[in-house]
């Protein structure tokens, strides 16, 4: 009971605290100096037409960066803590026609996860959302087809190969001694072209990949089944 | 915009009052995400700019006068960001709760205190 | 300059490539993880060597290609570099620890493990709040991730539980964060320029609030315990030590944003969880958790540092906070990979620790660091950081701080000792890794090195200051040698060292040869009985000469720090000292208790002193200085402390007894006179300036009183060793109320009795030493007629109680002459009859003392006993020589000490040839001597003469109701003498003083364990805990 | 030269002091018998006593310090007594005065009483030590209101010097201590009642509980030293008294006047109360005498 | 009409925030969590962040729904598994 009431006090002092907030909330008229400088910026310096993206890959990159380390780091986790044996076969069989309008659609799908983070530059979207959306095709794979199994080597090849890259892509920049993960190591190209604004679309493009691989790792971590006894060594 | 200002803190406030109240542990993880996407939207509120549009500086954007067009790309860049560090915590807490579920076949978080004082 | 990115870039390439090369082979993964570690040390440790060679300011790197604020900026500055070689280092360390586990558990570990470094590197050097916040996330997940490396439940709840801890906490570390933005129109540090005031004041407070839940202060940690408690021990030290070094680091960050009135709050916070982690670690059994619970402690320690140095100037802030933070990381470190070795969750089962040497010094030294002690950093830091709390007048924090320390090292010491002295089964014998425990070594070895090295460099001691631990270093590397070997080379040292002081040095004041001789001459004889010890002894003589050398050191103190490091370091030795006896283990730890209080109230008592003038000795610079009366206070009850004064003697006799036989009449004889001798030098500042008559005063009452009880207790004592401790409580209450007097005479009385007491306390000691060593007990009434077999151990002892008592002809009748004589002139007329009353009490132990060992019954099992060892003889004979001189010609001593008295007070004894005239009455110690012997004379012909034929009779041939008795148990009478005085007493021989500390401590335990209650283990009470603490720490500060 | 004259003069001080202390114990014998209605020993049955018991021609030792204890005794006696003056004004009976002060004489009481309780506690008799222990304990306690009286007249006459104090007291009755710090002497007095150890406070010899006490097993020899050093440790105690309280004496006969007061008050008082058990005579001197001595130095030093 | 919008959209949001706290079916919980995301992201295009309506549409409805259900999926399984 005491338990509760403090749960009730706790939420209204939160309430209280954050109050003032919205009482003095004014909605800005103007960007502030920073942002506009981004929005030139991306205009005239990245020939990038997405602000968000410029931001995103290339003023905050390392933000980016860290944030697919994030992911990276949950999927390690979650691979640390689920070690998993064998899939069991099961014999649920699903109907042929669920099977190919399902590898039908997933083609599609990829297709769109692609276009989705190459354009990230020019559209909204990008890396993350490619990604998801290359994911949630894999995830389309695993329901439809239950003998499916996706190579957790091949995943890991590919996240592996898509950071390494990333990363050296930022070196390359540092080595010039222009900035690390600085676009401008490649031509920035024409404003609004899909091979513009430097290293962006290729950047995204490892992002895509690499959180493609991450989620659809994580995914099929945690969907694949577990046969009940094998019990993880406990260390006393 | 206020109005999802105000809608960003009700959700962050039963967000957390889930956390705090809830003793299925999924229900918990399940507050720890709707609190996330409250905060998400609090940022986002803060960037929008009345009458502006996204910040995606196509054909239909006056390149020249752009500034005064688009709403703050900087809060939208950091939620990204921040969506997917949800995504990876949640996920985590989730195998977590999983793993933790393998051990003691319970739901309740209250089954889960070996460790105290 | 490495661009710092390269940190970064490293870390992350081998985390995306160690999964490939794993597949290859996991011996390369394996080195690719320790190349990544080391890569990191050497690269910061260039940059720490690139700073220390030149002031380069601040480097700013940038990322993309555009500058600050516009792109993500990294800061490198000789505090990051600091920082960051510091962590790296210990996380190159930790790897090695956990090599052997990662070779045997999943990849993943390796990783995640680089991946915690990496987020600690980057969040220590960014300067972009959300980019913070993006390795913050880093952090937290791979830490928590880690955490699994040992899969047990509890592993997995508690990692849950930091989960959504964590959980909350980037949420409100994102959400200040972008408010910060929204009302500053900047993420970046060093761009934000408005004051965040009024409601906008919630962006930087959500921050704040975020890392100090990170932090895990009080009380929102409980989670953090359960980690500790539950993971492997390696993973603890990086959670103890990096990830908290980080974000500790981050605070300092954010600091400029904050206001002022809830830094004060937060500042409050981290001291209080200082002292309420140590209060709750006092109840704990478990070694993980308490190491937790410390752990905790010194984060709340660090961040009080971090926020109440803000104003200090930077070498000096620099010195304080990484003083704590190099001791915290070090010693934390070892413990808790000492803890990974032991492999013992108990507190008492760490015992086996003693299978294994070197380990167990190491555990010892990180105990002594984490303790505060000197050389360690920790000593440093905490006396510089006292200094500036007290100069922006933080009372508060300083009592909250000391207070904290006070219980970390009782729950400290209290382990130590457990596992130093407790009983182990040869088959709890358990092998350690030799690679774990040689890297151990190597911590232990740097932690040392660097408190020299601070040491060394930034105080600049002089050589003589650091002899005390050089001497122990060089003396464990002889430890091989027989006891006798190193006794005499320990003898010739201190014989060389004494001339040196002597002759090089030179004492600047008369009073420091007096003390001089105590203090040296006193251990040099002492010394002596020391070479009975036939076997090889080990660690006693460093241990002996670290403490002699410390007393030297003090004598020719030329600043309160070195008088301070001097103390402490002597507090180390005979601490350690008297933890070598048999059953030592409490009155140790009391010993510990008693003088690290007493050595907080000094070191606060040395805060308030203003700053000395100029470097000549202590003794000469106190005197150009006025202390505050608070400081007066402080100081003098320190002391007393030390010396064992009524109220806290309580550790006095306990040391005493317990202590080794040859071991206690150094401390009573030579160790309490340490304590006289700081007294002494408040007391001439005192004199000096502006006598506070008011304060020495009740302070001559409380000498006075501790004279009578000690008296009292003495005489109601069973065991030997304890009556003779409290009778060094009550001669040391006769010095410490004479020299309260400020008076000529008050302190010629003083210097007089301090020197007899030495010599006097010394020959009993080492004559109980004797007869201990003969008949193996301490129980006076298990003894009896031991005049007959040995005679010179008896000799020693009745000229010794003559002394004590001051009974004239000999050289005790002149203190007690002096004592009253200035009693009564300067005043003190009550407090004298206390005193007489006390000096008639002391015949009573004085009398137990000879009567029931060496008079009275001989046991039968005591018939083959001998002599005491020659050993013990010589010295003994040493000291009663000196005192029968100093009776017969007591002017070769009244001279000189009226001299020393004289240079504060006005001379106003005179002396004409043997007559010594006070203005009431006068003395002829020669004349008495003298007509002492006459009278003595002349019955003794007389008896000889006519006394007829003597004859000799047997033991029991006694007029006992004309029987014989039974047995000499029943006939000796020496159990509970004096009960009827007892019962006399009444209410007032209860022992209260006792209670009382009992009392209080048990309170302290109680309460640990009340707070604690607060840990319930649910993850979801802990969430309510930090949801609360926002909203009472929130309007608290508003 | 001189110190020769001076050894003669104070053989000749001792010789008296010792044959009047005889006496006055015959006298006391005496007295109680005709209160007990008995016609009882000639006065000078001490002094025959004690050539009795020299006279023995074997004597029992328990050991050197045994052998010393009466040594010590009789040592501490005669020094007590020669490091006073004893009647003012003369050269024979001025002792060894100048050796010391009051606190000399003070602390050399303790001389002869710790060396008899070493010697007694050799014998090897349960007795010895329950009556040293007694007598410890109660000396401790009879010193507290002694030593506060003590420190009264000190403050009283500026001086511990004995030979000033018995100057300060000449011209006239009115003038002793006696009645120009009558509670320093009250103090004094029942302190004395401990010191001769009559009854009530015969803790020590306590006949019925303890025979004898300390010395039982002194004999021959070692018996008449100690009969010796009573006597003139009686009369020197009395002569501290006198000197302290009752304006000394100029002569002999004044001396033993006032000594012989000084004593029969104490035999009186002890001819009319019964023994105290050990912790009620503790208790007493603790509580009323030391008040008192309490209120005499905070009357002469601060009122 | 903005705002009309975002006031009917908040109001199912909370409404259901509050049907996930108090649904005894955990299942329908996750769901309607979900659906609190696929709110969201309507909420942030109107907001002028399309980038991040895309994102949260697809992660924080689609993604952690599923990976919230696959969680549960293996929890239920041990209970079966332990029955």
């Amino acid at each position: 009971m005491i338990n509760k009431l403090l749960i009730i006090i706790g939420i209204i002092g939160m309430l209280l605290i954050l109050l003032p907030i919205l009482v003095n909330f004014q909605s800005p008229t103007n960007l502030s100096a920073l942002a506009e400088e981004y929005v030139r910026g991306s205009v005239n310096d990245l020939k990038s037409p997405n602000v968000v993206t410029s931001v995103v890959v290339t003023y905050r990159g390392l933000d980016t960066l860290g944030e697919v380390t994030v992911l990276f780091l949950a999927t390690l986790g979650v691979g640390f803590l689920l070690e998993n044996k064998k899939n069991k076969s099961t014999q649920r069989t699903v109907s042929e026609n669920i099977r190919t309008t399902s590898s039908f659609l997933v083609s599609l799908i990829m297709v769109l996860g692609i276009y989705i983070f190459t354009h990230g530059h020019l559209s909204p979207g990008g890396g993350f959302q490619g990604g998801v959306v290359i994911a949630s095709g894999f995830l389309l794979l695993i329901l439809s087809d239950l003998d499916f199994k996706i190579s957790h080597a091949i995943l890991r090849f590919v996240e592996s190969i898509s950071g390494l890259v990333y990363v050296l892509i930022g070196l390359i920049g540092l080595v010039l001694t222009i900035g690390f993960l600085n676009p401008a190591i490649l031509p920035l190209g024409k404003y609004g072209d899909l091979f513009s604004a430097g290293a962006i679309p290729l950047i995204y493009s490892l992002i895509g990949l690499k959180v493609g691989s991450e989620l659809t790792n994580i995914i099929a971590t945690m969907g694949s089944d577990r046969s009940s006894e094998s019990v993880v060594k406990e260390e006393r | 915009m206020i109005e999802t200002l105000i809608l960003g803190f009700i959700l962050l406030l039963i967000g957390l009052y889930a956390m705090l109240s809830q003793k299925n542990i999924i229900k918990i993880i399940l507050g720890f995400s709707i609190a996330d996407t409250g905060v998400h939207i609090i940022i986002v509120s803060l960037g929008y700019l009345k009458g502006r549009r996204a910040p995606i500086l196509d054909s239909a954007v006056d390149i020249a006068n752009s500034v005064k067009e688009v709403v703050d790309p900087i809060p939208s860049a950091l939620v990204l960001t921040a969506i997917v560090i949800g995504l990876a915590t949640t996920a985590l807490m989730l195998v977590f709760a999983a793993e933790l579920h393998k051990r003691k076949a319970s739901f309740s978080i209250d089954d889960y205190k070996e460790l105290k004082w | 300059m490495v661009n710092p990115l390269y940190l970064i870039i490293i870390s992350l390439m081998a985390g995306f490539v160690l999964p490939l090369l794993d597949r290859v082979n996991r011996k390369l993964s394996l080195a690719t993880f320790i190349g990544v570690l080391l890569a990191n040390t050497v690269i910061t440790g260039f940059w720490m060597h690139g700073f220390i060679q030149a002031d380069l300011g601040t480097l700013s790197f940038s990322t993309a290609g555009f500058t600050a604020p516009l792109s993500i900026n990294f800061q490198l500055g000789i505090l990051e570099a600091f920082v960051l070689l510091a962590i790296n280092l210990i996380g190159l360390l930790t790897g090695i620890y956990l090599l052997k586990k990662f070779n045997e558990s999943p990849l993943a570990g390796m990783i995640l493990f680089i991946m915690v470094v990496m987020g600690a590197n980057g969040l220590i050097l960014t300067r972009d709040l959300f980019n913070a916040f993006v390795f913050m996330e880093i952090l937290s997940i791979s830490t928590i991730a880690i955490i699994t490396l040992k899969r047990t439940n509890e592993s997995l709840s508690s990692g849950f539980k930091y989960m959504l801890a964590s959980g909350i906490a980037s949420i409100f570390f994102l959400l200040g964060v972008v408010f910060i933005y929204f009302f500053s129109g900047s993420l970046n540090l060093d761009f934000i320029n408005i004051n965040f005031t009024d409601y906008r004041l919630i962006a930087v407070y959500m921050v704040a609030i975020a890392l100090l839940i990170e932090l895990k202060m009080f009380p929102v940690n409980g989670w953090a315990l359960d980690v500790y408690e539950s993971t492997d021990a390696g993973v603890a030290t990086i959670i103890s030590v990096i990830n908290s070094t980080a974000i500790a680091f981050m605070f300092y960050k954010i600091m400029p944003l904050l206001p002022s009135n809830f830094l004060y709050i937060f500042g409050i916070i981290g001291a209080l969880t200082y002292l309420m982690s140590n209060l709750m670690g006092l109840k704990q059994e478990n070694a993980r958790r308490l190491l937790g619970y410390s752990s905790i402690g010194q984060m709340g320690l660090l961040l009080a540092s971090i926020i109440f140095t803000a104003g200090l100037e930077p070498v000096l802030r620099i010195m304080i906070v990484g003083g704590f933070f190099l001791n915290h990381l070090i010693a934390k470190t070892g413990l808790f990979w000492i803890s990974g070795l032991i492999k013992k969750e108990k507190l008492k089962d760490w015992r086996v620790i003693r299978s294994n040497k070197s380990l167990m010094i190491m555990f010892g030294i990180f105990i002594f660091a984490l303790s505060g002690f000197p050389p360690f950093a920790g000593f440093w830091a905490k006396w510089e950081f006292v200094k500036s709390l007290l100069a922006g007048q933080n009372i508060l924090i300083i009592a909250l701080i000391l207070l904290g320390s006070l219980f970390e090292v009782i729950y400290m010491f209290r382990w130590f000792i457990q596992t130093v002295k407790g009983e182990y089964k040869e088959d709890e014998l358990s092998i350690m890794p030799s690679g774990k425990v040689i890297l151990t070594t190597l911590l232990g070895t740097l932690g040392f090195g660097l408190g020299i090295l601070i040491m060394k460099n930034y105080y600049g001691f002089n050589f003589l200051f650091t002899l005390p631990i050089l001497s122990l270093l060089f003396i464990y590397l002889i430890d091989f040698l027989p006891a006798k070997i190193k006794g005499i080379m320990s003898l010739g040292g201190l014989a060389y060292y004494g001339y040196y002081l002597y002759t090089l040095v030179q004492f600047e004041n008369p009073i420091q040869i007096l003390f001089g001789v105590i203090f040296l001459v006193g251990s040099g004889v002492n010394l002596i009985s020391t070479l009975n010890r036939s076997e090889i002894s080990k660690g006693f003589y460093g241990l002996l000469m670290m403490m002699i050398f410390s007393f030297g050191s003090l004598l020719i103190a030329r600043s309160y720090l070195e008088f301070f490091l001097s103390w402490e370091l002597m507090t180390i030795a005979s601490f350690l000292l008297i933890l070598r006896g048999k059953n030592a283990q409490k009155a140790s730890l009391m010993y510990m208790i008693f003088s690290i209080a007493g050595a907080y109230l000094m070191m606060v008592g040395f805060g308030f002193a203003p700053e000395l003038i100029g470097s000549s000795a202590l003794i000469t610079g106190l005197t150009y200085v006025q202390l505050p009366l608070i400081s007066i206070i402080l100081l003098a009850l320190g002391f007393m402390i030390k010396s064992g004064v009524l109220g806290v003697h309580v550790w006095l006799p306990e040391a005493h007894a317990e202590a080794e036989a040859d071991v206690s009449s150094f401390i009573s004889a030579i160790l309490l006179k340490a304590g006289i001798w700081g007294f002494l030098l408040v007391a001439i500042s005192v004199v000096w300036n502006a006598p506070q008559f008011d304060v020495y005063y009740w302070m001559g009452w409380l000498g006075v009183f501790t004279a009578l009880v000690g008296a009292f207790l003495a005489s109601f004592q069973e065991d030997a060793k304890r009556l003779l401790a409290y009778s060094s409580m009550s001669q040391v209450g006769y010095i410490i109320a004479a020299i309260s007097m400020l008076s000529h005479l008050g302190w010629v009385s003083a210097f007089y009795l301090s020197l007899n007491h030495m010599m006097f306390k010394s020959a009993l000691f080492i004559a109980i030493a004797g007869v201990y060593y003969r008949t193996h007990t301490r129980n006076m009434y298990e003894m009896g007629g031991l005049i007959k077999k040995m005679p010179l151990s008896f000799i020693s002892v009745l000229i010794s109680i003559i002394a004590v008592s001051g009974v004239p002809p000999l050289s005790g009748f002149g203190s007690k002459w002096l004592m009253y004589s200035s009693f009564i002139e300067r005043g003190w007329y009550l407090q004298a009859a206390v005193l007489f009353f006390a000096s008639a009490v002391s015949f009573l132990y004085l009398y137990r003392l000879i009567h029931t060992i060496f008079l009275g019954q001989a046991k039968y099992e005591h018939k083959d006993v001998k002599e005491a060892p020659v050993w013990f003889i010589i010295p003994q004979y040493i000291f009663i020589g000196a005192i029968m001189v100093l009776s017969t010609f007591p002017n070769l001593l009244i001279k000189p000490l009226s001299a020393m008295a004289s240079q504060y007070f006005n001379s106003n004894i005179v002396i004409d040839g043997y007559n010594v005239y006070s203005s009431y009455g006068h003395w002829n110690g020669n004349l008495i001597m003298l007509v002492t012997m006459g009278v003595f004379i002349v019955p003794l012909f007389f008896l000889i003469l006519f006394i007829g034929k003597i004859t000799k009779v047997k033991q029991f041939n006694i007029v006992y109701a004309a029987e014989r008795p039974e047995s000499p148990q029943t006939t000796h009478v020496a159990h509970n003498m004096y009960a009827h005085y007892r019962k006399a007493l009444g209410g007032w021989g209860k022992p209260r003083i006792w209670d009382f500390w009992h009392g209080s401590a048990e309170w302290a335990h109680t309460m640990g364990d009340f707070f604690r209650r607060i840990y319930s283990g649910n993850g979801q009470t802990y969430l309510l805990h930090i949801i609360l603490f926002f909203v009472v720490v929130f309007f608290l500060g508003v | 030269m001189d110190i020769f004259i001076k050894i003669i003069y104070a053989a000749i001080s001792i010789l008296v002091a010792t044959l009047y202390g005889l006496i006055l114990i015959g006298i006391v014998h005496k007295i109680y018998a005709r209160v007990h209605r008995r016609i009882g020993p000639p006065v000078w049955q001490p002094i025959l006593d004690i050539i009795q018991t020299h006279g023995r021609k074997v004597a029992t030792s328990h050991g050197i310090m045994f052998f010393l204890g009466p040594v010590f005794r009789m040592a501490g006696g005669m020094g007590t007594y020669l490091f006073m003056p004893v009647i003012f004004g003369s050269v024979v009976f001025s002792n060894y005065s100048m050796a010391g002060d009051l606190l000399l004489v003070m602390y050399f009481i303790f001389f002869g009483q710790l060396g008899m309780a070493l010697g007694a506690g050799e014998g090897g008799h349960p007795y010895s030590p329950l009556g040293i222990a007694r007598g410890l304990s109660q000396m401790s306690t009879f010193e507290l209101p002694f030593s506060l009286a003590v420190i009264s007249i000190a403050i009283q006459y500026q001086t511990l010097n004995i030979t000033t104090i018995v100057a300060a007291q000449q011209g006239g009755m009115l003038n002793w201590t006696l009645f120009t710090n009558p509670l320093a002497v009250i103090a004094a007095m029942i302190s004395l009642l401990g010191m001769n150890m009559h009854s009530p406070f015969s803790l020590v010899l306590a006949p019925q509980e303890i025979p004898i006490g300390p010395p039982i097993e002194m004999n021959g020899s070692f018996l008449g030293i100690l009969q010796t050093n009573r006597a003139l440790f009686a009369s020197a105690k009395l002569v501290l008294f006198m000197n302290l309280f009752f304006g000394g004496a100029t002569n002999l006969p004044i001396m033993m006047l006032k000594t012989f007061s000084i004593y029969m008050f104490s035999v009186f008082i002890g001819a009319a109360f019964p023994r105290f058990r050990p912790e009620q005579s503790f208790r007493f001197f603790l509580r009323i005498p030391t008040l008192i001595g309490i209120l005499s130095v905070i009357v002469i030093a601060y009122l | 009409m903005n705002s009309l919008i975002i006031i009917g959209l908040g109001v199912i949001m909370i409404a259901a925030a509050i049907f996930t706290i108090y649904q005894k079916s955990i299942v329908s919980a996750i769901i309607s969590a979900g659906v609190i995301s696929l709110l969201a992201s309507v909420i942030y295009l109107i907001l002028g962040s399309p980038d991040v309506a895309m994102t949260e549409a697809s992660i924080g409805s689609a993604l952690t729904t599923v990976v919230f259900l696959y969680a549960l999926n293996r929890m239920r399984k041990e209970k079966k598994d332990d029955k």
